[in-house]
């Protein structure tokens, strides 16, 4: 409750920064217009002119907002034009996505963890594997998939997993290595199995680790669905709608977009975080 | 098929030489270096088998024997392209980008108020697609490599900051109460305390920013550029089927990255020698 | 008239836990005159801990009074009047053993020549010589803690506070560091609090024992040393520190009774 | 049947006719399961159907012969498109009248396998692309039209029924352009053609599925240029991301439809020498190196005609 | 004629660090036999806590043999032959005390009643009743110790390690953990090894004490000790005793003689 006053101050200076852009990027097509049209603007009808253009170059917060408004209130949810439409789609494609790439990191990071070949190698190449421009290759990603005849939902779901394993990995290989070498060395005395010393201290021990990269992972799938959705026909979703808004310059289409993938991510990455807060609780590490 | 059936071979023999290698001398510079080699031929003998093997179109995906004869052919395109998105437009990006973010962080971890109102605010941008950005930045900053070194800086910034806000507040009790007793100001403590306690999640989001920052130059090429760099030309030859040329630009972003990745972690590892993740268990 | 340096009148700090309230201190009165050396044993979990870190600023009692050289003990602690050495030795790792102990001296703004000539001295002190440009990994535990005590000792605060600084020290550097402590307290006037389980210790050092007991941590005795100043090491063999030390052991079986 | 149909770019109502024949059961009167796959700017049609994935593509002719010259057997069956719709369009303002006015100037160009007439063009004019002395600036266009409103390019590609009514909504006066048309230019190529693989060209039965595919097409197109505000009102209805406007729409199927007013679907050969001629004009930088063979069949809309 | 337990023949531990070797253990030469008590006293950084360490296989010697009931400590080791206590508490952040005290039942598959009783009588045993639900991070440093050495009695380990486990606590329950401790080895006849900086402790509990010395650690002195093994509290004043510590304390002093 205490971070209110704060987000909302912070909030408050971006939107008057944000009006200040939109006055200052916007006005040279007012000034444009004018000359076209051999008439003087003064300031004041150059300021009212920026803030309702049709294809601004950057909208303002209310033509965000009400696109945004509309997208989601003003329609069946069941309708193509509207947001919480695309929302679920986009929704759908990353959670199946994110549980394919956080299962992949995890039973990487237990392989790299326990046996130093592995260790040795894969680790190089899931570094290799990101420096991959993904949006470069989705495409081309798509069209194999399509032709070995898997379409739909499921090539969406691996692009979102290639692009989230990889936090899980770095996150879980740094949890299941963070215990000190005492614990590990108490563990010894007992000669507990491997599998024991897994359940019994690395996995407990990786948990704020495999929380934090779940908060990235999650985000991360999110970015990898939209990507997807950009060529996979441009049909459905938040990729879609934000490159239909991009083919034709509508700008306001474009932020609401925008603005509903970063909402649709922010309510993931909460509910990570509310996860979280109720797993370190029952475990006694949240203080 | 042969060609396959040899590749999968192959894949089970150079297996079981690492697994024998990694496990006999765990320790060896060589061996360190030989490992991951193997793996990464193994990879590449697999692709070229099961291409070949099972005769996948070219314009579908080529074998690397294809790739490498493109990288061959085309030295001095891929040069050219290499130092327009990475030397100008990802370098850029990255210095001013994590730049920024530490100074936030020291700023962020100065006033909880801003802790409070910036991190959440700050977090919810970081979630903007990527895709969704580039080509705003690239109306804003141009066509040049100067809007692929913004959509660089948004892209690394928060990654960063969020790490080293962690950094920062991640000293323990004990360091802070030893501060204290002596009374030390702010700026001491923060250089010769909150600095150096933070260097090792500094070092994770600067690690994850050299491969973000790759992906951040070639992917805003797409939504505008001159005629030349890595996305455009990864794009354009798309485009013209070139796929040979596709993968050699590939090719040199992972090279690039790895080489980028390693870079920094090599200096992570002279930095934060001192810390357990860094001594090996 | 001595005004006292250090004040508690009927502290309390209760700890809120998730299953609920712990009373670490209660209704704690203790004055500490100038130059006194005041030693505090007591069964574990007994709140000494808790006490020393009220006194430092570090903790805030949840009732009563405290003050520190008439000021409050925040105030004390912006005038660097605090040298702690806390239970464990928290040293900082990415600083060698020298660069530890440098640390306060760079942070109190001390000299580059200074610096080096205390170090020097103070890593001499503890036995530590040639270790000054390890790294605190490469030490032992016991070695690990001399290397703390040197480094509180490295300046000059007017009110030294030590939790149980030589609990990880075999006897003869531990009778070594004693004399060293003794001789120390003598040549500055420094006023120590010290924290201890070895009763012949708070016995050989101090001028006031404090002996608490735990559930809630609160002061059971308060005993003021009649040895002289000046104390060989032969003292301990004398009738009054046997005494004395009787005195501690039943205030401390007192604290125990409980079981 | 099935059949599979990889559109180049977004619904929208450039490809009206394979809307309307679907929605009017064109395909389905002959025995025929059509699924339309729309496109996109990553989607290359070409990559598509090597892949399998399609049966048959809308491309462009530049596009489909250079793909051709890298060994993918790609065969015109029909061209829907007599006219080409691309042109250069400039803002007034800078001072350009003509191409000669080019030089100097910064020009937004589409890639992508959409250069190609674009390079012909420059290199007929004798006008380096390259950055050197006395040419032009290419700029790698996005998706709009941002670069002509925002002054970054002097001109910009459009097609005319789709990018310029975008600049036109913009708030741009068409006084205020100056537009430069392939065709006017003499370096018109084909646009919008269908193209299938050459190997399966050899199954007279799937011929046979092509002939009729071609034939409802064809009966679509016409039925659009006909009625294009119906035609625009169906393309809007399988527009799955709901982004696209019933203005923008009606507008550009009556643009589209003067572009396959002159055309029964049959190629005309004539249209594809001039085509084969521009691209292997190209100068130092030609798209294609040679004259291509078997590139187009009339087998198929001969068939579907008669 | 009793095989010994433990056998070290010409130990050599060299650590490798950033500024050379540091020779840890020396020439260590050392037998134990079944049901020994052998107490480890000597300088910090001599090298008590590596040879316990290479003991318990924790850590590998450079050169040397060394057999633990005649097999090596590794395959002792895996036959679940050893507790140890370490020098600091290493108490899961995680587990409950009582959880911590569970962890060596679980992994060695004792049933769930067995499990309950166990950590019930321990805790009761280190004076922790109340104390089961609790996290560590909510206990005091002491308590903290007095779990970890519940924790290493709660199963039947052949050999019990234990390094310096009595360093937090106050005499009165270091006494009473000392009888703890002599009742529990003769009830069991388990061998121990115990590190210690308490001359007494060392000589109370010990039937075996082995005095080391540092730079490089050596063994010094091996004393067996005469004192019966039935051994009231009031044996630490008798002349025997006294003999004993006397002997211990001349060989500490002597590996200060560096200095
Ligand atoms: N952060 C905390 N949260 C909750 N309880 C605490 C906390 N710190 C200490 N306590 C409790 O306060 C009491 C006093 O603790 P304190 O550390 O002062 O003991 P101590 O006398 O120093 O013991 P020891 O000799 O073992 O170090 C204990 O019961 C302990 O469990
Ligand atoms: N991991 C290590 N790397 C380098 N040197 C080490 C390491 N561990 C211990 N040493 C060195 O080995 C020597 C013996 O250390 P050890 O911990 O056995 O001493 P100790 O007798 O247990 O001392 P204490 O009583 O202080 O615990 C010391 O000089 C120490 O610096
Ligand atoms: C990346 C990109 N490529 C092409 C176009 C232009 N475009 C719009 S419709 C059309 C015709 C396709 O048959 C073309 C070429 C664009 N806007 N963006
Ligand atoms: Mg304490
Ligand atoms: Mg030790």
């Amino acid at each position: 409750m205490k971070s209110i006053l704060p987000i909302l101050s912070v909030l408050a200076a971006i939107v008057v920064l944000w009006y200040g852009g939109a006055v200052w990027l916007n006005s040279q097509w007012t000034y444009d217009q004018a000359a076209r049209a051999g008439v003087e603007v003064s300031f004041s009808e150059m300021v009212v002119d920026t803030l309702r253009q049709d294809r601004p170059v950057l909208p303002a917060p209310h033509q965000v907002a009400v696109g945004l408004w509309q997208g989601v209130a003003g329609q069946a949810i069941t309708s193509k034009r509207s947001l919480v439409f695309h929302a679920w789609v986009t929704f759908s494609a990353t959670m199946a996505g994110f549980g394919l790439g956080t299962f992949a990191g995890i039973l990487l990071a237990i392989g790299i963890v326990h046996s130093r070949a592995m260790d040795m190698s894969v680790m190089p190449w899931a570094i290799a594997s990101q420096t991959i421009p993904i949006l470069a290759i989705a495409p081309m990603v798509i069209v194999v998939l399509a032709s070995l005849g898997i379409k739909g939902m499921v090539p969406k779901a691996i692009i979102a997993a290639y692009l989230s394993f990889f936090p899980v990995l770095v996150g879980m290989v740094k949890g299941l290595r963070a215990p000190d070498a005492m614990q590990l060395d108490l563990l010894r005395t007992y000669s507990a199995s491997q599998a024991q010393g897994f359940w019994k201290l690395r996995l407990p021990a990786s948990m704020p680790y495999l929380f934090a990269s779940l908060k990235v992972g999650i985000a991360a799938a999110l970015v990898g669905t939209i990507v997807a959705e950009l060529p996979a026909g441009a049909t459905q979703g938040l990729g879609a709608r934000l490159l239909s808004g991009s083919y034709y310059g509508q700008t306001i289409q474009i932020w609401s977009a925008l603005f509903g993938a970063a909402i649709l991510a922010a309510l993931l990455v909460l509910a990570v975080g509310v996860i979280e807060r109720i797993t370190l609780k029952a475990k006694g590490m949240a203080r | 098929m042969n060609e396959a059936l040899v590749a999968i071979l192959f894949w089970g023999v150079a297996w079981g030489t690492n697994g024998v290698l990694a496990n006999r001398f765990p320790k060896s510079r060589l061996v360190r270096a030989i490992v991951p080699a193997l793996f990464g031929v193994t990879l590449l003998v697999l692709w070229q088998g099961l291409v070949r093997g099972l005769e996948v179109s070219p314009v579908i995906l080529p074998a690397p024997s294809d790739i490498a004869t493109a990288i061959g052919a085309n030295l001095p395109l891929l040069w050219g392209d290499f130092a327009q998105t990475i030397l100008k437009g990802a370098l850029a990006g990255y210095l001013i980008g994590c730049g920024a973010a530490v100074l936030v962080a020291i700023a962020v971890d100065r006033s909880p108020f801003l802790q409070r109102g910036l991190l959440p605010v700050g977090n919810f941008v970081a979630a903007l697609p990527i895709v969704g950005i580039a080509p705003i930045l690239v109306m804003w900053f141009g066509f040049d490599w100067q809007s692929k070194a913004a959509v660089v800086v948004v892209m690394v910034f928060f990654p960063v900051l969020v790490n080293m806000v962690a950094g920062l507040a991640a000293t323990d009790a004990l360091s802070r109460d030893l501060m204290a007793t002596w009374s030390a100001s702010y700026p001491q403590a923060l250089l010769k305390l909150r600095l150096p306690a933070a260097l090792p999640f500094l070092f994770n989001g600067l690690k994850i920013a050299t491969t973000l920052a790759l992906i951040g130059a070639i992917v805003a090429e797409f939504f505008g550029s001159p005629t030349r760099g890595m996305g455009f030309r990864i794009s354009t030859a798309v485009g013209q089927l070139d796929l040979p040329l596709v993968w050699a630009e590939i090719t040199v972003a992972a090279l690039a990255g790895s080489g980028f990745y390693g870079l920094i972690a090599m200096i992570e590892k002279a930095a934060t020698f001192w810390h357990p993740s860094q001594r090996g268990h | 008239m001595r005004s006292p340096v250090i004040d508690a009148k009927n502290l309390n700090l209760v700890f809120e836990t998730n299953d609920g309230p712990v009373q670490a201190l209660k209704d704690v009165t203790l004055s500490i005159e100038r130059g006194d050396f005041v030693s505090f044993i007591g069964p574990s979990g007994c709140g000494k801990t808790t006490f020393l870190r009220c006194i430092a600023a570090l903790e805030q009692p949840t009732s009563g009074s405290l003050t520190v050289n008439g000021i409050s003990p925040d105030e004390a602690r912006k005038a660097r009047s605090y040298g702690y050495v806390f239970q464990a030795a928290g040293l900082y790792p990415w600083r060698t053993i020298a660069g530890n102990v440098r640390l306060p001296l760079e942070i109190m703004g001390y000299t580059q020549a200074e610096q080096a000539e205390r170090v020097r001295k103070v890593l001499s002190l503890v036995d530590l010589e040639g270790f000054g440009k390890k790294f605190p990994w490469q030490l032992s535990g016991g070695m690990q803690q001399r290397a703390s005590i040197a480094r509180a000792l490295a300046f000059d605060a007017d009110i030294l506070l030590m939790d149980e600084p030589f609990g990880a020290l075999d006897e003869i550097v531990r009778d070594r560091l004693n004399e060293e402590l003794l001789r120390l307290w003598a040549a500055t006037g420094k006023t120590i609090g010290f924290v201890t389980h070895s009763i012949p210790e708070a016995v050989y050092l101090s001028t006031k024992i404090v002996v608490m007991s735990p559930r809630p941590g609160r002061i059971t005795d308060v005993i003021e040393s009649p040895l002289p100043k000046e104390r060989p090491l032969e003292i301990r063999d004398s009738a009054e520190f046997l005494a004395i030390a009787h005195r501690v052991r039943e205030g401390l079986r007192a604290g125990h009774a409980y079981d | 049947e099935e059949v599979k149909l990889q559109l180049k770019w977004v619904t929208q109502a450039q490809f009206a006719g394979y809307y309307v024949a679907a929605e009017k059961g064109y395909f389905t009167d002959e025995g025929l399961d059509v699924t339309i796959l729309p496109g996109g700017p990553d989607i290359a049609p070409e990559q598509v159907i090597a892949g399998g994935g399609a049966d048959v593509i809308v491309d462009w002719m530049p596009a489909a012969l250079a793909a051709r010259e890298k060994g993918l057997g790609l065969v015109n069956i029909a061209q829907p498109f007599k006219h080409s719709g691309m042109m250069l369009t400039c803002l007034k303002e800078t001072g350009i009248t003509s191409p000669d006015d080019f030089k100097g100037k910064t020009l937004g160009v589409w890639f992508f396998g959409n250069e190609y007439p674009f390079l012909s063009w420059m290199s007929k004019l004798g006008i380096p692309t390259d950055g050197s002395e006395g040419g032009v600036t290419v700029l790698k266009q996005g998706f709009n039209v941002d670069p002509l409103l925002q002054k970054q390019a002097a001109c910009i590609s459009t097609m005319t029924y789709n990018e310029y009514w975008q600049v036109i909504d913009a708030g741009i006066k068409p006084e205020d352009l100056v537009t430069f048309k392939y065709e006017d230019e003499g370096v018109a190529t084909l646009e919008d053609g269908l193209y299938v693989m050459q190997d399966r060209l050899a199954d007279p039965a799937f011929k046979e599925t092509m002939v009729k595919f071609v034939r409802a097409a064809m009966k679509g197109w016409k039925y659009a240029e006909a009625n294009p505000d119906e035609a625009a009102m169906i393309v809007l209805d399988n527009d799955e991301t709901g982004a696209q406007t019933e203005l923008h729409q009606k507008r550009m199927m009556g643009e589209v439809a003067k572009l396959t007013a002159g055309s029964n679907g049959a190629l005309d050969p004539a249209d594809y020498e001039r085509t084969v001629a521009t691209l292997l004009g190209g100068g130092s930088d030609p798209v294609i190196t040679k004259e291509p063979e078997g590139a187009y069949t009339l087998e198929i809309t001969d068939a579907a005609l008669q």
